[in-house]
């Protein structure tokens, strides 16, 4: 099954699943092990070129950037997934309701959802973390908060389209309850539609995470991430240009296997061949 | 000379990533269109007669190719360069397509759609070729004073953008008008005045008019001669009362059998014929219609050739019918 | 339509009463003393409680919302806190900085996209596309930043063709100013360019196989010809709603690039009064920023109108005929 | 296919394309420092306002002292106390009463005369209940201020005060004009060598020599404040020529770049910044002198200097500046011994991993930078440090004025600020009724020698009692146009006085 998932998922498709697999794997590595303590210093070793012992050198306290790479991944990851996790765990009840229920609900899901566009989503964040202090757990309510609303959407788009289905109107009409039919008949319905969703959400957030901690609203040391590596490297860039490049290429590589594996996963999952189903944008709502 | 001459039209979908073997669409298609004159082209869905069209007005879909001579007033239209075709289309060759819901654009309006072809063609100013445009509408049934020109599509009634699709192509005066099924997307009553339409304009304005229907009774209302076509192939044609009267062919005898159910959607099999149309890329190498015939025999496995009569009745079958057809119940 | 545009207003108007009530009490809660800021660690109570009071941050909370929303509306802007001047003059040269900075890129993003969309759908499936498609997914992977970064390193660093950073000011010419401007919007742009190229692609194609442009070749007009005439206006709709999207997703991004770059826009005062705890200076950009982004989605909902007439006012209804 | 771009479109395609290229020709040459006359200055924040009298932020100073607002006093590039607009003063044998001659030549840059009557302005407006000068504490032992003629003020104290001389010289005590005090943040009108041109507010403050003013016409026509807040911009800025000279270049790391380049000088001197990492006595077990010792021990001064200010800035073992000539080298009171610092906390009675503390860091980058070593360094002798990186708004608000804190870092920019230890419930909490009697002996004692004598006790008293992590003074980090002269070396008071500045030929 799993196999044969893979063989459909198409060229473009595999080597994303392949790039986020490896990706993946280097965060679940970096548990365990890592070629330096991440957060060991050495100043007397302060930004170094690479090395045997140091392959990509060393930054400005003398961390060895390789190991700091891959503990980034860690939090670039757990970070994104958590706030994803965050987005759909709310927007998806969310929207299933809405779906079901329609009338005052579905238009007070609808009105909040416009609201939350009305802010640009890093000023909110900004905000957030001024209210709450810089640090990884507001980033990912500040990323989780934006994932909302887009979840809500996306859900209660493909429900309404799942609800005109003969099958939910033969449960319906069988005396099945709303809330009974929304999760055995629209539900599974909608996964794949989800699924590709929650991938683009995913990849956004691996983004917003990298933007947020470059301004230094994100995670703070002693973690690492990538968007904090790349903000600590920016007053080197004269010297050493290699610490501003390499976390940048590890986002890119990372975002971009997500985005390959999730137009593979759409050609696969998405029930609809309409390319404008699953929805690509960074965000807003619009009403049809 | 003919106005149109198709000799030996074939289609084919070259060998690509996607299939290894080229694949022929069609195949040896021949027909002859006198000026003034009219073709009917029948067959099931998929027997090629949209394509033969289409090759015509030189707008196959992209990745196919031609070959073969189709020759409009001695011009052969498959060697000619891109932009003289441009200057031919709509002006000498025209078309009408099947689907009026969506062969109009839903952003722009009537008027000026019509008006498009003749302010090209015809060099009009802007303001004679909307004046023009008008006069087409009105031509077609579109009384301005009930329908205007300035209306979007989406405003009219499926009869009603039939009739803005049928002006486009007579907007410059073709002397070829290619309608693509045109009554097949409407309903019974909207079929007949369209079809009424466009053999009155035809008549009108001495255009030759290649009509293509699936369906018999379309034929025989509008054309003088007609063709019937089988998985890429002219496998009967003659003049229309004749092959109607006397079809030869087991296959044109089967659409017969299913004229009472003209209506039906394309793409249904045919309640008399058993089985559906071969697709392109695995048609026997013998008569295509074969392992649908009745008659088939061992003969059956070679290519029978098209041979006419001396009416111009011609067919392509080993084992044609030789007896006048009877009415069926 | 028209009840739908009045629909949307009055969706807009609570939309920004909600907006103002949330960051004026986001603000009301947010630590940090802005007397205390401006006057510093050997401040005295008695001159705090001067300033404060001359803030105006000792009025009774509703007072002060009531105050600030019946100045908004009457067009009258608040001091700034830090500054000691009224918001809007503070604004007029930040937005003379970030306008021209968001126009230039959403100019170059779409000046870059939709050709680059249009051309890989026509050349679909050949190596151009796929070149297109390659460089744009690509592009949609990198951080506007960090693309900044790199911009700095090749063009400032290495080539020194361009400023690393700051702005010389319009007074300076058109010439500087926008080479200062050249980098950050390209860095802004470049992303957004990438996604609206896969958006035109996949509108063109799909108005590329509808029948209304096989009508339109059939006229006479040439592949060309039909796709500007009769296939651009249609790949539009969508395009349009994507790039009102991305105004606002640009107007966010402008917070970092005029960080990275240096550039004394909104995107950084916001950034610096949040940071300086200019309260007034706050709620007045967020609520303006709202404002800016429901009136682009109220821009995008008219030019759906001008761009399908489906959407318009319906005229006569159809009869058969 | 190419879909050909249809004519009209084609040609806005060239006219854009044509526009870039204009743009592009249109740059200026890198390292075109304008005319010899005028100067670029880089500053790293933007002054919030212009009034120096009403803010504590060093930008307003470090624009306009001494070059659009100046004191009764001023203080020289040694940190001595110089005449100004008081010509000369008397002081009264008890020390009480200071009698100001001032010059009778001075107008302000709106035209109007600068008298008597706007020296009691200035310094009553400072005084009064509604003031919002941020060092009114400055002022606190004046009692009474009057005009005896037009040009003499007499100033009265309540108590003695042996740096009244040196406070006058301070930006908060600049001399403002009775017409023009209200609109000084936006529109500063002083009587200095440079007057106000205009402020584009992110970007810079234009200035101008005022022709009017009463000393010698300075060397420059004009000079102009840039902020540039990014490090790494403004590093770029100082290589492409933007910008001429940096007084404080905010990135050490960039240093060695620059030293390289034989375009620029650059000059280390020496700052009032002790860069301390403060300890909150009201938080045991930090009221434990032996924990505040061990922490002491765990740092390495030296490691934090290479690593947060690569190499710039001087280890410091108390709270006082290494250049005065009153300072005692007490760095040997604290070596780093990570040894020592377990023994003291086994001592105390805090087992390795046991401890655990906040750690405070407001946004300049040698207190994010050196708060990332000392969090590994005292990680290193068992005590676990969480790092809260805050804004200055809310270290103001939670660290210094709600002393909701463990440990913080910060450099106390002051000149002579040891009295800040015996304050009433400061920041840190430090209480220690000798060190109190000691500065209180201090205030009244106008001797240089005794005064010397009583800040090396005071250093020594601080040192004994850790009171706080003593970590290193900040280094002037001046970096300029090499055919520049004229900058200051050191910064005794945090200004860019532009006065004696001038190109060479």
């Amino acid at each position: 099954m799993a196999e044969r998932r893979v063989r459909t998922l198409g060229t473009a498709g595999r080597v994303g699943a392949a790039t986020t697999g490896a990706v993946v794997v280097v965060a679940l590595v970096s548990l365990v092990w890592t070629p330096h303590d991440p957060a060991a210093m050495d100043v007397a070793n302060k930004l170094a070129g690479p090395s045997l012992a140091h392959p990509l050198g060393t930054d400005h306290f003398g961390r060895d950037t390789l190991s700091q790479l891959m503990a980034g991944a860690r939090v670039s990851i757990a970070v994104s997934l958590v706030a994803v996790g965050l987005g759909a765990g709310l927007g998806v009840p969310l929207g299933l309701l809405a779906a079901a229920r329609r009338g005052w609900l579905d238009e007070a899901v609808m009105r909040l959802n416009d609201l939350a566009f009305a802010f640009p989503a890093l000023l909110t964040a900004v905000l957030i973390t001024a209210l709450l202090g810089p640090g990884a757990i507001n980033a990912i309510l500040a990323i989780g908060l934006f994932n909302v609303p887009v979840f809500a959407r996306v859900t209660r788009g493909a429900a309404l389209a799942v609800w005109k289905r003969p099958f939910v109107l033969a449960a319906r009409l069988a005396g099945r309850g709303r809330a009974r039919i929304s999760l055995d008949h629209v539900l599974p319905n909608i996964a794949g539609t989800l699924i590709v969703q929650a991938t683009i959400q995913f990849a956004l957030a691996i983004l917003a995470e990298a933007g947020l901690s470059y301004l230094g609203l994100g995670s703070q040391p002693p973690e690492v991430s990538w968007g904090r590596m790349l903000n600590e490297a920016q007053t080197f860039l004269f010297l050493e240009p290699r610490l501003a490049i390499l976390p940048g290429l590890a986002i890119v590589v990372t975002v971009l296997g997500l985005n390959l594996l999730g137009d593979g996963l759409r050609d696969r999952l998405d029930p609809r061949l309409d390319p404008q189903g699953v929805d690509r944008r960074p965000a807003g709502a619009r009403r049809g | 000379m003919a106005l149109l001459e198709i000799e030996d039209l074939s289609v084919q979908r070259p060998a690509g990533p996607g299939n290894t073997a080229p694949v022929a669409l069609l195949e040896d298609v021949s027909l002859t269109l006198p000026a003034g004159g009219s073709l009917g082209l029948v067959g099931e869905s998929g027997c090629g007669k949209s394509l033969t069209a289409l090759a015509v007005m030189g707008l196959l879909p992209a990745g196919l190719r031609a070959d073969g001579r189709v020759r409009l007033d001695g011009l052969d239209l498959l060697t000619t360069a891109e932009r003289t075709l441009c200057r031919l289309r709509g002006r000498r060759l025209a078309m009408v397509f099947q689907e009026p819901m969506t062969a109009l654009n839903p952003v722009k309006t009537i008027g000026a759609q019509v008006a498009e072809g003749p302010r090209r063609h015809l060099g009009l100013s802007r303001r004679a070729a909307r004046d023009h445009a008008r006069a087409v509408l009105h031509r077609v049934g579109l009384d301005p004073s009930r329908v205007s020109p300035d209306q979007y599509p989406h405003e009219l009634s499926g009869g009603q953008r039939q009739r803005v699709g049928i002006a486009i192509a007579v907007a410059c005066g073709p002397a070829l008008l290619i309608a693509d099924e045109p009554t097949t997307a409407l309903d019974v009553a909207t079929q007949a005045r369209i079809l009424d339409l466009i053999t009155d304009l035809v008549a009108d304005a001495d255009m030759a008019l290649l009509m293509i229907a699936h369906d018999l009774a379309v034929v025989a209302e509008t054309a003088e001669r007609m063709a019937v076509m089988y998985a890429g192939r002219v496998v009967e044609t003659g003049p229309t009362a004749r092959v109607l009267a006397w079809p030869r062919h087991p296959y044109t005898r089967g659409l017969m059998g299913a004229l009472p159910r003209g209506a039906g959607r394309p793409g249904d099999p045919l309640a008399a014929i058993p089985g559906v149309v071969p697709p392109p890329g695995a048609r026997p190498p013998g008569c295509a219609f074969a392992d649908r015939c009745p008659r088939a025999d061992g003969l059956c496995a070679t290519r029978p050739p098209l041979t006419a009569d001396t009416d111009g009745h011609g067919v392509a079958c080993h084992h044609p019918h030789d007896t006048p057809a009877e009415r069926q119940p | 339509m028209a009840w739908v545009l009045a629909k949307r207003m009055v969706a807009l108007a609570l939309t920004l009463v909600a907006a103002s009530l949330l960051v004026f009490a986001v603000l009301e809660v947010l630590p940090g003393d802005p007397a205390l800021l401006v006057l510093g660690v050997n401040a005295r109570p008695d001159t705090l409680a001067a300033l404060r009071e001359s803030m105006g941050l000792t009025e009774p909370v509703a007072w002060r919302y009531l105050t600030w929303v019946g100045g908004l509306l009457r067009g009258e802007f608040a001091t700034s806190l830090t500054y000691g001047v009224p918001v809007d003059t503070l604004l007029a040269p930040r937005l003379l900085v970030s306008g021209p900075l968001a126009v230039l890129s959403l100019g170059l993003a779409v000046a870059l996209g939709i050709p680059l969309g249009v051309v890989a759908a026509a050349r679909r499936g050949r190596p151009t596309d796929a070149a297109v498609m390659g460089v744009s997914q690509l592009g949609v992977a990198v951080p506007n930043f960090w693309l900044g970064i790199l911009l700095v390193l090749l063009f400032a660093v290495t080539l020194r063709w361009l400023p690393a950073g700051g702005f010389p000011g319009w007074e300076a010419g058109p010439g500087p100013a926008l080479a200062a401007l050249l980098l950050p919007a390209l860095a802004l742009a470049l992303p957004q360019a990438a996604i609206l190229a896969r958006v035109t692609r996949s509108a063109v194609l799909e108005v590329l196989g509808e029948d209304y442009m096989r009508t339109a070749r059939a006229k006479g007009l040439s592949k060309t010809e039909a796709l500007w005439a009769h296939g651009l206006r249609n790949a539009l709709i969508p395009v349009v709603t994507i790039l009102g999207l991305q105004f606002s997703f640009l107007l966010a991004g402008t917070i970092i690039i005029e960080n990275v770059f240096n550039l004394p826009g909104v995107g950084r005062l916001i950034f610096q009064a949040v940071s300086q705890r200019d309260l007034v200076v706050v709620r007045d950009l967020v609520v303006l920023l709202a404002a800016t982004v429901g009136v682009v989605n109220f821009l995008v909902d008219l030019s759906y109108a001008a761009l399908d007439p489906r959407l318009r006012l319906r005229g006569g209804s159809a009869t058969d005929g | 296919m190419v879909l050909p771009l249809p004519r009209a479109r084609r040609r806005a395609a060239t006219a854009l394309a044509a526009l870039a290229v204009a743009a592009l020709t249109a740059l200026p040459g890198p390292a075109t420092a304008g005319p010899p006359d005028t100067l670029v200055m880089g500053m790293v924040l933007e002054p919030p306002h212009l009034d120096p009298t009403a803010g504590a932020a060093a930008a307003i100073d470090e624009v306009v002292y001494a070059n659009v607002f100046e004191g009764l006093t001023r203080i020289g590039p040694d940190g001595s106390v110089q005449p100004a607009l008081a010509e000369r003063w008397e002081i009264s044998d008890d020390g009480l009463t200071y009698t100001f001659h001032l010059r009778r030549d001075v107008t302000f840059h709106d035209g109007t005369a600068f008298t008597a009557d706007d020296a009691v302005f200035s310094l009553q407006r400072a005084l009064a209940d509604d003031s919002v000068n941020a060092q009114k504490g400055l002022f606190a032992a004046i009692d009474s201020v009057a005009a005896l003629d037009g040009y003499t003020l007499v100033v009265g104290l309540s108590r003695p005060e042996g740096r009244l001389l040196y406070n006058l010289g301070w930006g908060d005590a600049v001399m403002v004009g009775l017409e023009s005090a209200d609109t000084n943040k936006t529109r500063p009108i002083g009587t200095g060598p440079f007057r106000f041109v205009r402020w584009v507010q992110g970007d810079r403050v234009e200035l101008e020599a005022f022709p009017d003013f009463w000393g010698p016409a300075p060397a420059l026509s004009a000079a102009t404040f840039r902020f540039i807040p990014d490090p790494a911009a403004a590093l770029a800025a100082m290589l492409a020529g933007d910008v001429d000279a940096y007084a404080n270049f905010p990135a050490p790391e960039g240093l060695a770049i620059l030293e390289e380049d034989a375009r620029f000088a650059v000059v280390v001197g020496t700052t009032e910044g002790e860069t301390i990492l403060a300890l909150n006595h009201r938080r045991p077990p930090l009221d434990d002198p032996r924990v505040r010792r061990a922490i002491g021990h765990a740092i390495d001064r030296n490691t934090l200097i290479d690593g947060a200010m690569f190499g710039y800035g001087t280890p410091i073992g108390s709270h006082f500046a290494p250049h005065h000539p009153a300072y005692v080298d007490l760095t040997d009171r604290s070596p780093h011994d990570p040894e020592r610092a377990r023994a003291l906390l086994a001592e105390a009675g805090i087992a390795p991993g046991d401890l655990r503390l906040t750690l405070h860091l407001p946004p300049p980058s040698y207190a994010r930078r050196s708060g990332e070593l000392i969090a590994a360094q005292l990680g290193a002798v068992g005590v676990a440090v969480e790092i809260i990186p805050v804004e200055w708004a809310q270290w103001l608000d939670q660290a210094f004025r709600g002393h909701d804190f463990d440990m913080t870092i910060v450099a106390h920019t002051e000149p002579l600020d040891i009295d800040i230890y015996a304050r009433d419930d400061y920041y840190f909490g430090y209480d220690n009724p000798a060190f109190d009697a000691l500065m209180a002996t201090l205030q009244s004692t106008r001797d240089t020698a005794a005064r010397a004598d009583l800040y090396r006790q005071a250093q020594t008293i601080l040192a004994e009692d850790a009171v706080n992590g003593f970590l290193f003074q900040l280094a002037k980090l001046g970096v300029w146009d090499a055919r520049l002269s004229g900058l200051w070396r050191d910064s005794p008071v945090q200004a860019n006085d532009l006065t004696g500045v001038s190109w060479q030929p």
